[in-house]
């Protein structure tokens, strides 16, 4: 776990020079759009239906090829799946016996055929989704969010969240060698003494945020961190989520 | 243009960071602050811009009381820079950092583009405005915190062991940059070198009190004095 | 435990979806009335404050495993329940976005699994109930405790039913929830465990920041009452589920006019015949996706 | 006693901190290590201790190989102080603080009482060894991280800016000191007269690599080389 979210700001956040998804997604805001469009029709597929999981596959392909994203990101990304799932998973295909079709002498169950479905939704899904955040940087994230009338309470909290996440991630991950420079064995790394780390590092966290609202307020600040005000929905981005929507709508359909 | 009376301030274990201090600052003479580790130097600076509100004493900063009320007023006049610059930088890109202040300040879109490229050139950091914050190196971010400062225009400067994790060409830029600005200033540093090429006048803190206090060529190069106050003559002096 | 995408139907997670964004709204609107604004960096740092504290690891006492904190009750010690709230739901947005921790459809059963239960019920009902402003070690160790289990628990719970309710798996309620209540008893003590040593230390170093609560920031009495109901209303609409899995599937089948083979599995000829068709909508996407890409220039902003 | 063969190091968003860097390092002569900002010269000395792992070339200390399962081995062997003391503290009081490593090292209870009263007065904390870490000074937090390492007496000691911080009086205090230790010592620092007091061979890194290597009295006194890797002339040197 500790070297889950270690470099994710550098590493998987779209960066400016990554590229806009525009062309085919249209603007920030009808990109989340239809990537939500996208989980949510993938995800109404009844669950016997492995050929129409498959085929939602085309839309994160698509992006990959198309904004030649970095595929091994998001596979290493995929290959951390919950064990949660598999272990679900599992279950169906130990409950559900019930023979589907016989291939000679190897025999399909029911459970074979929703425990691929599960399994093949979450990898679509999550890369789908992966594939749109990653053409878009943090930040323009948070106006788009804005741009749906999300509280500005909220926007303010990810673009702070986002700033800070990895700063502290080091220092946490500093103190933490510090403390393994120091212990030998599990002699050092128990609750306890670990938890006076975790309070220390929670003390800098508040001294910090004290700082920071000074330096915030000395700059005009009252509240929220505005940088741009958002634009709402154009017309153009609507053209997009209804092409999409389209899209998904005929892979529904059809398969 | 500074004016602190009867300042004291303890911590709430007791230890007195401040005992007792007076001390008037004019309108432009550069200031040095030295001392001994644990002498009250931060802390002093922090009641500057009201980070600490005086438990006894007051300041005045160009007649404005500090206190809670004043806030505002003081955070506009003063410009601190703290000894992280990790406090000071908070947006995702380092353009937007140094955009943030003056557009708070309520100026045109395009005096602040103006105002902003100006000073990200005048630190070199124009090359690296996409940047987020948490990417520049140790050097980079103090510089950038500096710019944020900077770029609103405060009457007073304060800085907090400016040359901390410079490197020696940085920190020669950052002497020829202090030198050039007409502001009132005041330095807190162990670098007794910094505090010869920068200040014209300096105080010794020891102990939460003011020990000495004059022209800084004159105490940086008094041997005895600096002993007595666990300091020791700046390197260029020393042989 | 994050719930994932794939274990969920539209309509139970859309539901989870609206109850969470109602929340937040609501706890932004009591933020924003509260109006002060020097608490905006603080939740900010302390939300990547939960992503630096889960990356230290102890040794669980009496195992030889290692955890780390989860952060929910100890947030909510330290700002009050809307505050917590919404920092919470920030740090699983971004696990969701970026981390690809659960899924779109799932942000929002684990805003309410994860977020919701340890400050609007754990906290308020149970901490405070308990240990209150009081400084004794005893009191807030019982208080974190308590409420930590008591918020895993119920967070378990609320996974089981909204997997249940959703249909997609074949695992019946009993079976489930005698599978997860007792991992997150388990994760609760060591949770429990790790506030209550946390809270001590900041104790001893700097009391202070602990005393900043106003009683106030309380939320109504009503809240817990809904939460209750839900689920026990949940509760035993999963009961029935279970025994009729696919019940909540048929409504989204036929908006797309395929609800006669819903449940029903299909037989290997049309499934292989799908599949391949499938595949080469795959290769196709690909395809396509290669061309535009190559076609368009670099594209360069600022 | 450390020997560093090609080693090359990343980070995950494509910058290379260190490329290609072979090094001996021998036992008892220390060793100086300078550069600009950013240059890389944290990156590798946090290599030495396994914070980092090698991405590719190999490290060994006293004949041991730096991995995964040697760690424990090698943090008994060597001393870290880190750039920032924060990072090194983290208990309540100071002195459980100091107390830490040589409890984990199984030594006995009143063992482990004699050596933290020397360790805390030598470095003059012991007044301060009821405070927590956090409610210290930056430069008292500096001496209590260097304490804390000193305490458990690894054969080789490495400082990343031990100078930063300091006042004049600590500052001397910490070159004897680090003058009487009988151990390999191995200092980052951009304090070039710090270098000169106490080392005896110097490294000059830029952009991953190094670029100089000889003896510190030469290297620290050539103004061309110097100032082609952004430093300056130890200020002792000028004018
Ligand atoms: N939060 C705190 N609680 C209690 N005592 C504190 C706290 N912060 C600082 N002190 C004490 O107050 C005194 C003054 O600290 P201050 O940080 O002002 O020193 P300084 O002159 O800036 O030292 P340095 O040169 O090391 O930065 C020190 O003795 C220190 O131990
Ligand atoms: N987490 C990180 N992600 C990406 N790049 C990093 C990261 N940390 C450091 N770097 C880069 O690696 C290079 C080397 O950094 P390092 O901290 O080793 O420099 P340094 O020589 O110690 O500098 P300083 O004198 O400022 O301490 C720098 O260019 C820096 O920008
Ligand atoms: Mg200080
Ligand atoms: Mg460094």
């Amino acid at each position: 776990m500790e070297k889950r979210y270690q470099y994710a700001g550098s590493d998987l956040a779209g960066e400016d020079k990554s590229m806009l998804s525009s062309p085919f997604l249209g603007s920030d805001r009808s990109a989340l759009l239809v990537s939500a469009l996208f989980v949510f029709s993938l995800l109404s597929l009844p669950k016997y239906n492995l050929s129409g999981v498959i085929a939602f596959g085309a839309f994160p392909l698509f992006l990959m090829s198309a904004a030649k994203l970095p595929a091994g990101k998001i596979i290493k990304r995929l290959l951390r799946i919950s064990p949660f799932i598999l272990f679900m998973a599992a279950g169906n295909l130990f409950l559900d016996r019930t023979p589907m079709w016989f291939l000679s002498w190897f025999t399909v169950t029911g459970g074979m055929m929703t425990a691929t479905v599960i399994f093949a939704k979450t990898i679509i899904s999550l890369a789908g989704m992966l594939s749109v955040t990653l053409c878009i940087p943090f930040y323009r994230i948070c106006r788009a969010l804005e741009a749906f009338h999300l509280p500005e309470v909220l926007v303010t909290q990810l673009m702070l969240l986002n700033r800070y996440r990895s700063v502290l991630q080091e220092e946490a991950l500093s103190i933490q060698k510090a403390r393994d420079l120091r212990s030998f064995g599990n002699r050092g790394k128990e609750l306890f003494r670990t938890a006076s780390l975790i309070g220390s590092l929670l003390l800098r966290t508040t001294k910090r945020a004290e700082r920071l609202y000074r330096s915030m307020i000395a700059r005009g600040f009252q509240g929220r961190m505005r940088v741009c005000p958002a634009d709402s929905m154009t017309s153009a981005d609507w053209r997009v989520v209804g092409l999409w929507s389209l899209l998904f709508l005929a892979l529904r359909i059809i398969f | 243009m500074i004016s602190i009376e009867g300042l004291s301030f303890s911590w709430p274990d007791g230890t007195k960071a401040i005992d007792d201090i007076s001390l008037a600052i004019a309108k432009g003479s550069p200031l040095g602050i030295v001392g001994a580790n644990g002498a009250g130097k931060s802390t002093l600076v922090n009641h500057l811009n009201g980070y600490y509100l005086p438990q006894k004493g007051t300041i005045s900063i160009g007649g404005i009381r500090v206190n809670k009320k004043n806030l505002d007023q003081i955070h506009r006049t003063i410009g601190l820079l703290f000894q992280n610059p990790d406090d000071q930088l908070f947006t995702a890109r380092l353009y937007d950092d140094i955009a943030f202040g003056p557009e708070n300040l309520g100026l045109k879109a395009d005096e602040v583009t103006v105002l902003v490229e100006k000073t990200l050139r005048e630190l070199n950091l124009w090359e690296l405005r996409n940047k987020p914050p948490a990417h520049l190196s140790q050097g980079q971010k103090r510089f950038a915190a500096f710019a944020s400062i900077l770029v609103m225009n405060p009457d007073v400067i304060v800085m907090d062991e400016p040359t901390a994790d410079l490197d020696p060409k940085n920190r020669r830029q950052l002497i020829n940059l202090v030198n050039g600005l007409r502001k009132t200033k005041i330095t807190v540093s162990h670098d007794l070198d910094f505090v010869w090429d920068t200040c014209e006048r300096v105080c010794i803190m020891q102990r939460g009190r003011i020990t000495a206090d004059g022209p800084a060529k004159e105490i940086l190069s008094n041997r005895e004095l600096l002993e007595a106050n666990s300091l020791e003559l700046p390197l260029r002096l020393q042989r | 435990m994050h719930m994932a995408d794939a274990l969920l139907s539209p309509m139970v997670g859309g539901a989870f979806w609206a109850v969470s964004g109602l929340l937040i709204g609501y706890s932004a609107k009591k933020v924003s009335r509260e109006a002060d604004a020097s608490k905006t960096p603080l939740m900010g740092v302390l939300g990547a404050f939960v992503f630096a504290a889960q990356m230290i690891n102890f040794t669980i006492p009496g195992t030889a495993s290692s955890g780390h904190l989860g952060g929910g009750l100890l947030l909510t010690v330290l700002l009050g329940p809307y505050r917590a709230f919404i920092t919470l739901a920030s740090v699983l947005i971004v696990q969701c976005l970026f981390f690809a921790d659960g899924g779109l459809l799932a942000l929002g059963c684990n805003i309410f699994n994860l977020a919701f239960f340890p400050a609007f019920i754990a906290f308020p009902f149970i901490y405070r109930v308990i240990a209150g402003n009081s400084a004794s070690p005893r009191h807030v160790a019982a208080g974190s405790m308590t409420a930590a289990i008591a918020a895993l628990l119920m967070g378990a719970f609320s996974v089981v039913l909204e997997t249940v309710l959703s249909g997609i798996t074949e695992l019946p309620f009993g079976t489930f929830i005698l599978f997860m209540l007792p991992i997150h008893l388990a994760i609760g003590i060591a949770e429990g465990l790790a506030t209550w040593a946390v809270l001590l230390f900041v104790l001893k170093t700097e009391p202070a920041l602990l005393n900043r609560q106003p009683a106030s920031s309380r939320p109504h009495f009503i809240l817990a009452i809904f939460t209750v109901a839900t689920l026990i209303a949940g509760g035993g609409l999963s009961w029935l589920a279970s025994s009729r899995p696919d019940g909540l599937e048929w409504s989204i089948a036929n908006v797309t006019g395929k609800g006669a083979v819903s449940g029903v599995p299909p037989n290997a000829g049309t499934s292989l015949s799908g599949i391949i068709g499938s595949l080469s909508v795959l290769v196709a996407a690909g395809g396509i996706g290669l061309v535009l890409g190559k076609k368009r220039p670099e594209q360069k902003n600022l």
